[in-house]
């Protein structure tokens, strides 16, 4: 490899350059990532165990030079980086940003649902005061409205170059910026084959933060994990993205890699309350204590991440995912079950996705084994990945079931928010409580310094717990392994940046 | 022939005996195949009874340990021995070939028997219909059933059954038409036979020896089909063992020094294969008369 | 010019060494016409494979000497042996078509000799060829040259196969069985061909033939072989005359001729008187103008084209014609196999033309009108025993059962002179003559009125033919029944028929009581036909 | 001649109901599929109402016939729509892949022909010899072990211990650039190009996977060239041959192969599409671009025009195979057309 060159390999295909259109895939938010710039972005923060992850408790600029919150936190008032342009040259302009926000919240589906999040829903909230000053409007202060910002999905496009190839049927010119990115991020797009490579070069004027030491990066779409492995074994890469948490925990003896658990991320066993026997606390409990948390962290994820079983102090903060009361203690599971009203068990699908199958087959097979001892037998479903969301998201009719939402913003009532509250997605259990629900609603919005914070957080925390609706196993990692380059940085949306990249010496 | 039967003679009986003996004998690698076949039947059989562990157990302590003494085969990454689970998988493995194999045979011998005799239209449209399925790529096609029906063991067999199909109906449909005119097959109309009985039980029957070598391969296929609809995720559910999803998920494991866990389903899978492969000529043999002496 | 002293030739196969050939010895002279008779499997092909060298894959002179122009045929190089193959000695075969390679033109075919042998060159192969061609006779040689076999017809395929042999002038031509498959009278134009070639070129020939006339006609000398081994040879008159082997007696007498009856084809001691049979006046079935046409590629192909002729209860009718003449066609709408285009089949009265042949399986009149098939190996199940195969038509239309059906089978057998311990093996394990019987036993099991017989024994020996035909007569006095006789070989129609129909293209040309028409024909198509087929000189009187 | 040019002519006539049934099919089975696309591509935080919307812009929202109806029209018009995934047109997409296939596939044929052929002609000129049963072993085996095994297999002990090969990571490796666009075969734009360095590049690329696949294909082809020349050996042209005093080459190639080459091509044809659609799983395993892991893709994902789009593509190469195969008959067999069936 060459000293200003970095080869990565991973499973995923790019499906799209283009993250606001309908149907791209969660690979290609990279793209957004990399070739494009958000007005602001996270800080970084460096973990115990020495690497380097974003932290949500710092907003830094990307695109923008500075920004104010009004006191009444409705506006917020961001003033460009004068000397950014775009790849073609043409400098960075509030127009630009405008168009790009009022393209987030307009063309629909997730970028749309994303915006939302942070009370971002029309686009007369934001305005193009001057060249250089843009203001965003907001209906309510939101704690999240800043966050959001710097997600992914608000990226500021050429408007000129995209207003350009609109047309009448397609006025945010989707079609065009499927293939042809134009933006002012760090790198451009030399070349990409779908399905099979996408090349980064590159872009010298960038201003959004210090300029990448690599020149070029390529990233090759290998699907057989096996095969990943022999070439960052070889050396061939230089980074293998998204491992298999064996191949990392193998690997780490060879060479460098990263296992960060992910913010906000719990693999969880979901109850589904539409089936009778989960309808009973004490069974859903027994489950709790029958599930052999520790085999299963060590099995499905070799000890990478981080456990979340066994709690024993009281809830003193606000921090999550935490570890859940329960444990693994099959005696305590039998004196429940036979308590419950299904004393005599019952039979119940174990539901699981193909395509998630690393972790959930393992985790799935023990779990099936230690409720088959508390009377409760189960057969492991495997679902197709394509029917996969539709079964345990939207029609949420699986009644016993492995799930894995994550949060990209890192607040626990963001998560509630998502994965307790009635009809919400990933709330695939059909839950419902109340008080729960309240007390979401009014944590959303609500500044974590808030005297009010941590009391309702603990209160929801308690209720989950005692409910158990989802129970938590652990919090999943993001394995990178990486042999002959550095620099790399985790992220919440877990996909590679590769702008801090450089390649390591010797 | 079912009422055609005469009280056949104590002598044809052990005839045939004998001739299956004499085909054996004639040729070893055939004698070979079979024994080994008896192995796997043997297997099937009772596999499940006396293989040493539970082949659902799973010890996580002792996950993906090597070939051991206790465990000769090794574990895989759930704990569980990876020898009772070969052995226990050999029913399941031929459940699904030979069951395949049996519908394709009977739909396709169907098929193929009544347009080879008939002719005509009949004959045009069967032939344009297989022409459509293996104008398809077979094994996307097992796997957009599977995907659409869903991947349970019926619908694999299914799957494995639709597209074996034009190969039986072929081979049939070419072996009637040329026996159509056959003087035997006059002969059998002159006897008072219907056209339905001088095919069914005077026509078909010729055409099996020829079938017993494709039955014999396509018994492989059908393995080797599911093993890679296994590898594609397609494949029958966990924790059923099966050759090809072990071999598929050990596949996995072969760079990181775990070969057991590929190796010994491969090998079995092979052996199988392999052994399907080798009956052939045999089995040809011992249903053709003309190979009697 | 050739001597060959005790050649012995074996075969190794699954059950041991076969012998084939067993000590056969015999000279040819310069310009000599040698013949071998024999039966089949007597060793006749393998003695001359042996010759050439160029026995199957296990197959190997065991013993014995062989001596061509002083190059010994036993010791010589493969080389060699290529040179004197082609060049010195060449060979036809049987079954013309077969014996060309069906995908190069027979142009080509002939210069790869040609050229193998030294005789032409690149630039000259084609003329040669051609000319190769025109020695042959073949009209428009040069357009033959670009044709491949299945363009050609029989007869044309065997001048070309006479072609590729003589090319090199080669010094000895072997002739196995050059015409079997062949219509009689293009029989007649090949044998003369070779015959005036091998005349007008000086050269020694042997003809290997199952057909003693045919050997007589084109001979100078005759071998007679019987199990590897020759047992008599001489003059063709004179071994006619006056046989001095069993064997060859038994064959003399087999063989059809001028002025015999179906008895003295049987050998002496076998031959009973020849039972006496009663034929009716009242017409059993009558043919009304009847046609078929079938649908071709090119149009319609006209087989059958309105024939008209009735058959007597207890009446033997022949019916005679060159291959493709519409025999087989006439007698399978007969015997309800196929449906007429138009016309009438009176059985008894009632019209069968009326009933649809797919249904007529279930019809009471279906086994009163039986057949027996030309080729008795293709007309058994190979998968059925003898027994399994007589018993079929008792099983679908009579309701004996049990004990009293395996009684028929056995009084059946009997009746046909078939052994009862066959009756348990399957076809390929029975000899020809074996395997008629069985087809014989068949079709009268159901006790029919009417027989066909289409070309029964053209696929049989001699010898195995005349019990046949003897079978067949004792049977039809025995039971009553009327024959309709199929046949391309008048001499054989003459033996067991009283009537005789003869077809060209489709159409009677020529109809009337056997003598009548074989010995004084009206039509020339008939008199064609009888001049065509091989004359043996009849036998000293005994 | 004429009777061959109708023979062919029929041919093409034979394949129109044929590509018509693969259409009807690929339709129906699409819809089959479980997945709801809309719900696949609105993304994982969709509302109804975006769902919806999606469902709209596919035109799902149609009924059944009338999304046939719609499918027929624009096939009609040579588009088969655009991939949801890729969002590329499907036709695009496959234009690009489908060489990578032919690429792949071929050299695996070339190579098990040149291994397989003269194997299935020892083994005819000594049947049941030693070396007959030996060949009978060999090519056995090869057949018996699922093809994403033997690729694995080849790429530990080829790559990853002896470190011969190269990595496999597709058609070339990021060293090289591709070569220009002309045929889609790298190893003949390569060539064309006279960049003689990426050829050998985009040849030790294919190398393991070819191998992988002729492994799988080296039975059938010498089983049917054994029986064959078996059978052209034993007939009498041959004996007529051998009485001529041909020689033994001419024998053996002139004669005898000529004519066991026709059940031996018809072999073929059904083995290059057999390994068409069997190349998936040696697609994913070596990471090459090629139509059968783009179908895998588009299959798990139930996107409809791609799944479609790539069955139909196809059904085209399997008629045009048969049409070469015709031709290759019609080469081989003069006969060919005069009694067509
Ligand atoms: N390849 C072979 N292997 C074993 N036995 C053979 C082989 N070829 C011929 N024979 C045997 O050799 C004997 C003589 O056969 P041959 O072909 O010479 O007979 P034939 O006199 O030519 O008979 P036909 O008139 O039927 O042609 C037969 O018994 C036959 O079974
Ligand atoms: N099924 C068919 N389709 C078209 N033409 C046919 C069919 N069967 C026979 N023919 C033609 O009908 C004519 C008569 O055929 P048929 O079989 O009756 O002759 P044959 O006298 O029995 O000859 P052979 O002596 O060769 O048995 C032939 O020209 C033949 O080509
Ligand atoms: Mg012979
Ligand atoms: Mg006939
Ligand atoms: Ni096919």
């Amino acid at each position: 490899a060459s000293a200003d060159q970095i080869v990565v390999v991973t499973g995923q295909t790019i499906n799209s350059l283009d993250l606001h259109r309908t149907g791209t895939n969660r690979p290609s938010y990279q793209v957004a990532i990399n070739c494009y710039d958000r007005l602001v972005t996270f800080g970084t923060k460096t973990l115990e165990n020495g690497d380097i992850s974003f932290d949500y408790s710092q907003i830094e600029p990307e695109l923008a030079e500075s920004w104010t919150t009004s006191e009444d936190g409705l506006t917020i008032t961001f003033k460009l980086k004068p000397d950014a342009t775009f790849w073609d040259g043409r400098k960075v302009t509030a127009e630009d940003v405008k168009w790009s926000f009022d393209r987030a919240v307009s063309v629909g589906g997730f970028p749309t649902t994303q915006m939302k999040a942070g009370g971002l829903s029309r686009p007369d909230q934001f305005e193009a005061v001057d060249e250089a000053t843009f203001v965003v409007k907001l209906d309510a202060p939101s704690k999240l409205s800043l966050p959001d910002l710097a997600v992914p999905v608000p990226f500021v496009i050429n408007s000129e170059v995209a207003k350009a190839h609109a047309t009448a049927d397609d006025p945010w010119a989707t079609e065009y910026l499927h293939t042809n990115p134009a933006g002012s991020g760090a790198y451009k797009v030399a070349r990409w084959d779908s399905g099979q490579q996408i090349v980064f070069e590159r872009f010298d004027g960038w201003v959004g933060g210090p300029l990448p030491q690599v020149k070029r990066v390529i990233q090759r779409e290998v699907p057989s994990p096996a095969t990943r492995r022999a070439l960052i074994e070889r050396g061939d890469v230089q980074v293998s993205f998204d491992i298999p948490d064996k191949d990392a925990a193998e690997l780490a003896e060879k060479m460098t890699v990263y296992s960060t658990p992910i913010a906000n991320t719990i693999h969880v066993v979901g109850l589904n309350f539409a089936f009778e026997p989960f309808q009973d606390p004490k069974v859903r409990q027994a489950i709790a204590y029958a599930i052999p948390y520790e085999a299963i962290f060590q099995t499905a994820a070799y000890g990478r991440g981080a456990p979340l079983w066994g709690a024993t102090d009281p809830i003193t903060d606000a921090s999550w995912p935490r570890k859940s009361p329960y444990f693994t203690d099959l005696d305590k599971a039998k004196e429940l079950m036979a308590a419950s009203s299904f004393a005599n068990g019952f039979k119940v699908p174990l539901s699981i996705s193909t395509d998630l199958a690393s972790w959930m087959e393992p985790t799935a097979l023990l779990i099936q084994e230690a409720v088959g001892k508390i009377g409760i037998t189960c057969e492991v479903e495997k679902i197709p990945g394509a029917n996969w969301r539709t079964a345990v998201l939207v029609e949420k009719r699986l009644p016993f079931h492995l799930e894995n939402f994550g949060g990209w913003l890192d607040t626990p009532d963001y998560y509630f928010f998502w994965a307790y509250m009635k009809g919400n997605l990933f709330n695939s259990s059909n839950y419902e409580n109340e008080e729960l629900q309240k007390l979401t609603e009014e944590t959303l919005p609500m500044a974590q310094d808030d005297p009010e914070y941590l009391p309702k957080i603990k209160r929801m925390f308690e209720i989950a717990f005692a409910d158990l609706p989802r129970i938590p196993l652990y919090q999943p990692a993001l394995n990178v392994a990486v042999n002959g380059a550095s620099g790399y940085q985790f992220w919440f949306h877990r996909q590679l940046d590769v702008r801090p990249l450089s390649v390591a010496e010797g | 022939m079912t009422d055609g039967t005469l009280p056949a003679a104590p002598v044809a009986r052990s005839q045939t005996a004998s001739h299956i003996l004499y085909v054996l004998r004639e040729n070893p690698v055939t004698a070979a195949s079979f024994v080994m076949f008896a192995f796997f039947l043997l297997s099937a059989l009772i596999g499940p009874y006396v293989v040493p562990y539970d082949p659902l157990a799973t010890d996580a302590v002792n996950a993906l340990q090597p070939p051991s003494f206790a465990h000769p085969f090794g574990t895989d990454a759930l704990g569980r021995d990876v020898f009772s689970r070969v052995i226990v998988a050999t029913r399941l493995d031929l459940v699904i070939s030979v069951a395949a194999v049996a519908i394709s045979f009977v739909i396709g011998s169907v098929l193929g028997a009544i347009a080879g005799y008939r002719g005509g239209l009949i004959d045009a449209v069967l032939n344009r219909i297989l022409d459509t399925i293996m104008a398809f790529p077979l094994f996307v096609l097992a796997m957009g059933i599977v995907a659409a029906l869903g991947n349970s063991v019926t619908n694999i067999i299914i799957a494995t059954a639709i597209i074996n199909i034009p190969f039986y109906a072929r081979l049939v449909r070419a072996e009637v038409n040329i026996r159509r005119e056959a003087g035997f097959a006059l002969a059998a109309k002159l006897a008072g036979n219907s056209d339905a009985r001088v095919l069914a039980f005077h026509i078909f029957p010729n055409a099996l020896p020829p079938m017993m070598v494709q039955v014999s391969l396509n018994l492989g296929w059908a393995i080797l089909n599911a093993a890679g609809l296994s590898f594609i995720g397609l494949g029958v559910k966990p924790p059923t063992p099966e050759w090809g999803i072990m071999v598929a998920e050990g596949a996995n494991y072969i760079v990181s020094g775990e070969w057991w866990l590929a190796l010994f389903p491969g090998l079995w899978l092979m052996l199988a294969v392999f052994t399907f492969n080798m009956m052939g000529d045999g089995l040809r043999d011992i249903v053709d008369p003309r190979r009697r002496t | 010019m050739l001597s060959i002293s005790n050649l012995c030739v074996s075969f190794k196969t699954r059950r041991g060494d076969v012998d084939a050939v067993k000590g056969v010895s015999f000279e040819l002279a310069n310009g000599e016409r040698l013949g071998i008779v024999g039966e089949s499997g007597s060793g006749k092909s393998v003695t001359s494979y042996a010759l050439m060298r160029i026995l199957d894959a296990g197959g190997r002179i065991k013993a014995g000497e062989a001596v061509y122009g002083g190059v010994d045929l036993r010791r010589a190089s493969e080389s060699a042996m290529k040179d004197i193959r082609g060049r010195e000695i060449s060979m036809i075969f049987q079954n013309p078509r077969a014996a060309l390679n069906p995908i190069r033109k027979v142009g080509h075919q002939i210069e790869d000799v040609l050229r193998r042998h030294g005789q032409a060159t690149a630039s000259n192969a084609k003329e040669k060829a051609i000319e190769a061609l025109e020695a042959v006779r073949i009209n428009d040689a040069p357009a033959r040259y670009e044709a491949y076999p299945f363009e050609l017809s029989g007869g044309m395929c065997q001048r070309i196969v006479i072609a590729i042999a003589l090319a090199c002038n080669p010094r000895l031509l072997i002739a196995d069985e050059p015409t079997t498959g062949l219509d009689i009278t293009t029989q007649k134009t090949v044998m003369d061909l070779v015959d005036e070639l091998v005349r007008a070129r000086g050269m020694s020939s042997i003809l290997i033939t199952h057909d003693l006339g045919l050997a007589s006609q084109y001979c100078d000398r005759i071998m007679v072989m019987k199990d590897g081994l020759i047992v008599e040879e001489g003059d063709p008159a004179e071994l006619f005359a006056n046989p001095q082997h069993p064997y060859t007696n038994r064959l003399v007498d087999a063989t059809p001729r001028r002025g015999v009856s179906i008895r003295s084809l049987l050998p002496e001691d076998r031959r009973t008187p020849e039972p006496p049979r009663e034929i009716r006046d009242e017409p059993l079935l009558e043919i009304l103008n009847l046609r078929k046409t079938y649908m071709g590629k090119s149009g319609p192909v006209h087989a059958v084209k309105g024939v008209s002729f009735t058959i007597r209860q207890g009446e033997s009718v022949g019916l005679v014609g060159e291959s493709g003449c519409g025999k087989s066609t006439t007698s399978s709408m007969i015997v309800r196999l196929l449906d007429s285009s138009s016309g009438q089949i009176l059985y008894k009265g009632e019209d069968l033309a009326a009933l649809p042949a797919k249904d007529f399986a279930r019809n009471p009149l279906r086994g009163k009108i039986q057949m027996v098939f030309q080729d008795a190996t293709d007309s058994l199940n190979p998968r059925h025993t003898a027994r399994q195969s007589i018993a079929e038509p008792l099983h679908r239309m009579t309701d004996l059962k049990g004990e009293r059906l395996a009684a028929r089978v056995l009084e059946l057998a009997e009746l046909t002179g078939l052994p009862a311990h066959l009756l348990d093996r399957f076809p390929h394990q029975l000899s020809g003559g074996q395997k008629a019987r069985v087809g014989i036993a068949r079709a009268i099991a159901p006790d029919p009125d009417l027989l066909i017989l289409d070309e029964p024994t053209a696929a049989l020996d001699v010898s195995i033919q005349a019990l046949v035909l003897n079978l067949l007569a004792d049977l039809r006095a025995r039971l009553g029944m009327s024959y309709l006789f199929v046949s391309h070989d008048l001499n054989v129609v003459r033996l067991l028929c009283d009537k005789v129909v003869v077809m060209k293209g489709g159409a009677i040309v020529e109809a009337g009581p056997v003598e009548a028409v074989m010995d004084a024909p009206t039509n020339p198509y008939t008199s064609e036909l009888l001049s065509a087929a091989p004359q043996a000189p009849s036998r000293r009187a005994a | 001649m004429r009777g061959r040019g109708t023979a062919i002519l029929l041919r093409i006539a034979q394949a129109v109901p044929v590509i018509f049934g693969v259409i009807v099919i690929s339709f129906v089975l699409t819809r089959a599929l479980p997945g709801d696309p809309a719900v696949q591509f609105a993304g994982a935080a969709a509302t109804p109402e975006s769902i919806e919307e999606v469902r709209k812009a596919l035109g799902l929202d149609k009924s059944l016939p009338e999304q046939f109806a719609i499918y027929l029209g624009d096939l009609a018009q040579g588009d088969l729509g655009q991939s949801v995934s890729t969002g590329r047109p499907v036709l695009t997409e496959l234009a690009a892949r489908l060489p990578a296939s032919l690429e792949l596939t071929l050299t695996a044929l070339i190579l098990s022909c040149v291994v397989a052929i003269p194997l299935g002609i020892l083994a005819a000129t000594r049947p049941g010899s030693w070396v007959d049963q030996l060949c009978r072993l060999l090519v056995t085996a090869g057949v018996s072990l699922p093809t994403f095994f033997t690729g694995l297999v080849l790429i530990y002990v080829f790559y990853y211990v002896l470190g011969i090969a190269p990595s496999p990571l597709g058609r070339l490796d990021f060293i090289y650039l591709d070569p220009p666009h002309v045929t889609g075969f790298f190893l003949i734009d390569a060539a064309l190009a006279g960049d003689w360095e990426t050829w050998v590049g985009a040849l030790k690329q294919l190398i393991l996977p070819a191998v992988t696949l002729a492994l799988f294909t080296l039975a059938p082809i010498a089983r049917m060239t054994r029986a064959a020349m078996l059978t052209a050996l034993g007939a009498d042209y041959v004996r007529t041959a051998r009485a001529a005093g041909l020689s033994r080459h001419k024998i053996l190639y002139g004669y005898a192969f000529r004519n066991a080459l026709l059940p031996v091509v018809t072999t073929l044809g059904m083995v290059f599409s057999f390994v068409l659609g069997a190349n998936v799983l040696v697609e994913k395993v070596f990471a090459w671009p090629g139509i059968g892991s783009y179908a895998v893709e588009a299959l798990v994902v139930s996107d409809y025009a791609a799944v479609q789009g790539f069955v139909l593509a196809m059904a085209l190469l399997f008629v045009v195979l048969n049409l070469v195969i015709d031709l290759a008959y019609s080469v081989i067999d003069p006969r060919f057309g005069a009694e067509a069936k």
